[in-house]
């Protein structure tokens, strides 16, 4: 350091620079990369101080454990958990699942799964999601009661079934408001019909099969 | 004498690895593939980066452990990575 | 298994350059207790070969780098290319690295049998208009 | 000790892949833009380390440059996962 240190105040200047970066990114994957890096100029910084055991840790540490977290964070939180009935999905859209991902990923191109009313639905879902960084994942249940029940535990965000007297083939049911009104302004009421449900915390936790009843505290019609 | 020589071979590499770090990296801003851009980015980040590292051996040899490491390291990671992100970026976009 | 020893300690030594007693003996004790995966002994022909490809690709690479910056490649093409079928995954893993670290090729894929999926690059058309 | 001479242009290098991280918005040009940071932070972590004469921060040099690569493997895995689903 005998000679001037103006170059590392020139490199500091990309700290504050990287992490105005990291806040101002509106898609979190965006942000991972550029954390990672923040993490790259914070280990240089550091080592050009002289601070190798700081820059040692910001790299292994801030860096690797902090994507790796934020990474498995991001990826299991950002979702939409769909519950559906089994016998109501076509076969190859259950193949989308993320317990069949990497494989039969090649049906998706048949004619006739496309045109099905229910991968309609789900292509609308999916782009209306990816706008708000969502993934939508279907949890298939075999009756209606355990689809219901799965719903009042809160191990689904919302449910989708064959609608019965309504207007639109398919109804939505969700015990989130914000999903709500995400669905309620983007997609047209003639494809869906949406209902919100209120859970209460109490209810999910000690639910008894037989007080449903009580467990609906409010249910609104679109 | 021979010291001069090996201080200006040592900068001759070093320039040499400069050049092509600014050569490659130069495309990353243009509107090309990919893969192309991971072309010229393996023409930068691994052979510009060993020039530099080979720059310093010829330089200064009392460091060479570290530096023979530092060679083997760039070379596999690097390479590696090259064909990870090129596997990775590729698979999302054909099925077949 | 004695291979993964001496690539252990090699990487030891480069490390820390430091040949007191208690530093070759924390070395040998990590290299030994270090879970290994167990491989198939693999041929030391095919070793010795696959090393002088690795320092023959060095001088190649540097070529072609050059080739790229005097002449501009434009085109790109994704050819399958045929390397000696091998199976240990020492081997398919040299491969990789060996048409990977060459900057006009990228190997994309690993078929079975041999088969890799390659990026290319080569000098396009137009390049001989500009030179 | 020239070290400003070598130092200066590689930070001046290491600017062109910070401005295309900000700038384009595919995930795997930032990704790849990324890539060049970490490989060029390293290097010039070795090359400091090296003029010198500091053996502590050669070490953590090549260690970053192993480490940061490792990072980005993975990042690379889970960004293709995310893109299948």
């Amino acid at each position: 350091m005998s000679n001037g240190s103006f170059y590392i105040d020139a490199i500091a200047l990309l700290l504050p620079l990287s992490a105005a970066m990291v806040v101002t990114q509106a898609n979190p994957y965006y942000s991972l990369i550029t954390r990672g890096i923040l993490g790259a100029v914070a280990a240089l910084i550091y080592t050009l101080l002289g601070a190798a055991d700081v820059a040692l840790t910001e790299a292994l540490v801030g860096t690797l454990l902090a994507i790796a977290l934020y990474a498995v964070a991001v990826r299991s939180s950002l979702v939409m958990r769909l519950g559906v009935l089994q016998d109501e999905v076509p076969k190859n859209a259950a193949t989308s699942t993320p317990d069949h991902a990497g494989e039969g990923t090649g049906n998706r191109t048949d004619d006739e799964a496309i045109a099905h009313p229910f991968n309609q639905l789900l292509t609308e879902l999916r782009t209306l999601f990816n706008q708000y960084h969502l993934r939508v994942e279907l949890v298939p249940y075999d009756n209606p009661q355990l689809l219901h029940q799965a719903l009042l535990q809160k191990d689904i965000h919302a449910t989708c079934v064959h609608a019965s007297i309504a207007a639109a083939p398919y109804q939505l049911t969700t015990r989130v408001r914000r999903l709500y009104e995400i669905l309620q302004a983007g997609l047209s009421p003639d494809l869906i019909q949406l209902n919100h449900v209120t859970v209460s915390d109490a209810a999910a936790s000690h639910y008894q099969p037989s007080d449903i009843g009580s467990v609906l505290v409010g249910e609104e019609k679109s | 004498m021979t010291e001069n020589i090996t201080s200006f071979v040592g900068y001759a590499f070093i320039a040499l690895g400069i050049f092509l770090w600014f050569w490659g990296t130069s495309f990353l801003p243009r509107k090309r593939s990919l893969l192309f851009k991971l072309h010229t980015l393996s023409v930068s980040d691994i052979l510009g980066s060993i020039a530099i590292i080979i720059g310093l051996l010829v330089k200064l040899p009392s460091e060479w452990p570290l530096l023979i490491l530092a060679i083997f390291s760039l070379a596999i990671w690097n390479t590696i990575l090259g064909y990870v992100l090129a596997y990775c970026s590729s698979a999302g976009v054909d099925h077949e | 298994m004695i291979g993964h020893l001496i690539l252990r300690l090699t990487l030891w030594f480069l490390l820390t350059s430091d040949f007191s007693l208690a530093n070759i003996t924390i070395g040998v004790a990590v290299a030994l207790l270090l879970p290994r995966s167990y491989t198939s002994p693999e041929v030391w022909e095919d070793w010795l070969k696959a090393l002088w490809k690795v320092v023959a690709v060095i001088p190649t690479a540097y070529m072609e780098a050059f080739e790229m910056i005097l002449h501009p490649h434009h085109h790109e093409e994704i050819v399958m290319e045929r390397v000696h079928p091998r199976r240990t995954p020492g081997l398919v893993f040299l491969d990789v690295f060996l048409i990977t670290f060459t900057p006009k090729t990228i190997a994309i894929k690993h078929h079975k049998y041999g088969w890799y999926k390659v990026h290319r690059l080569h000098k396009g058309d137009d390049s001989c208009t500009r030179t | 000790m020239h070290s400003n001479i070598i130092i200066i242009p590689m930070m001046v290098a290491l600017l062109i892949p910070f401005y295309e991280a900000y700038r384009d918005d595919n995930v795997w040009q930032k990704l790849l833009a990324f890539s060049s940071i970490a490989c060029k932070t390293a290097l010039i972590t070795l090359v400091a380390s090296v003029l010198r004469d500091d053996w502590m921060i050669g070490v953590v040099g090549v260690l970053i440059l192993s480490v940061g690569n490792a990072g980005l493997m993975l990042l690379a895995h889970i960004v293709k996962r995310v893109n299948e689903a």
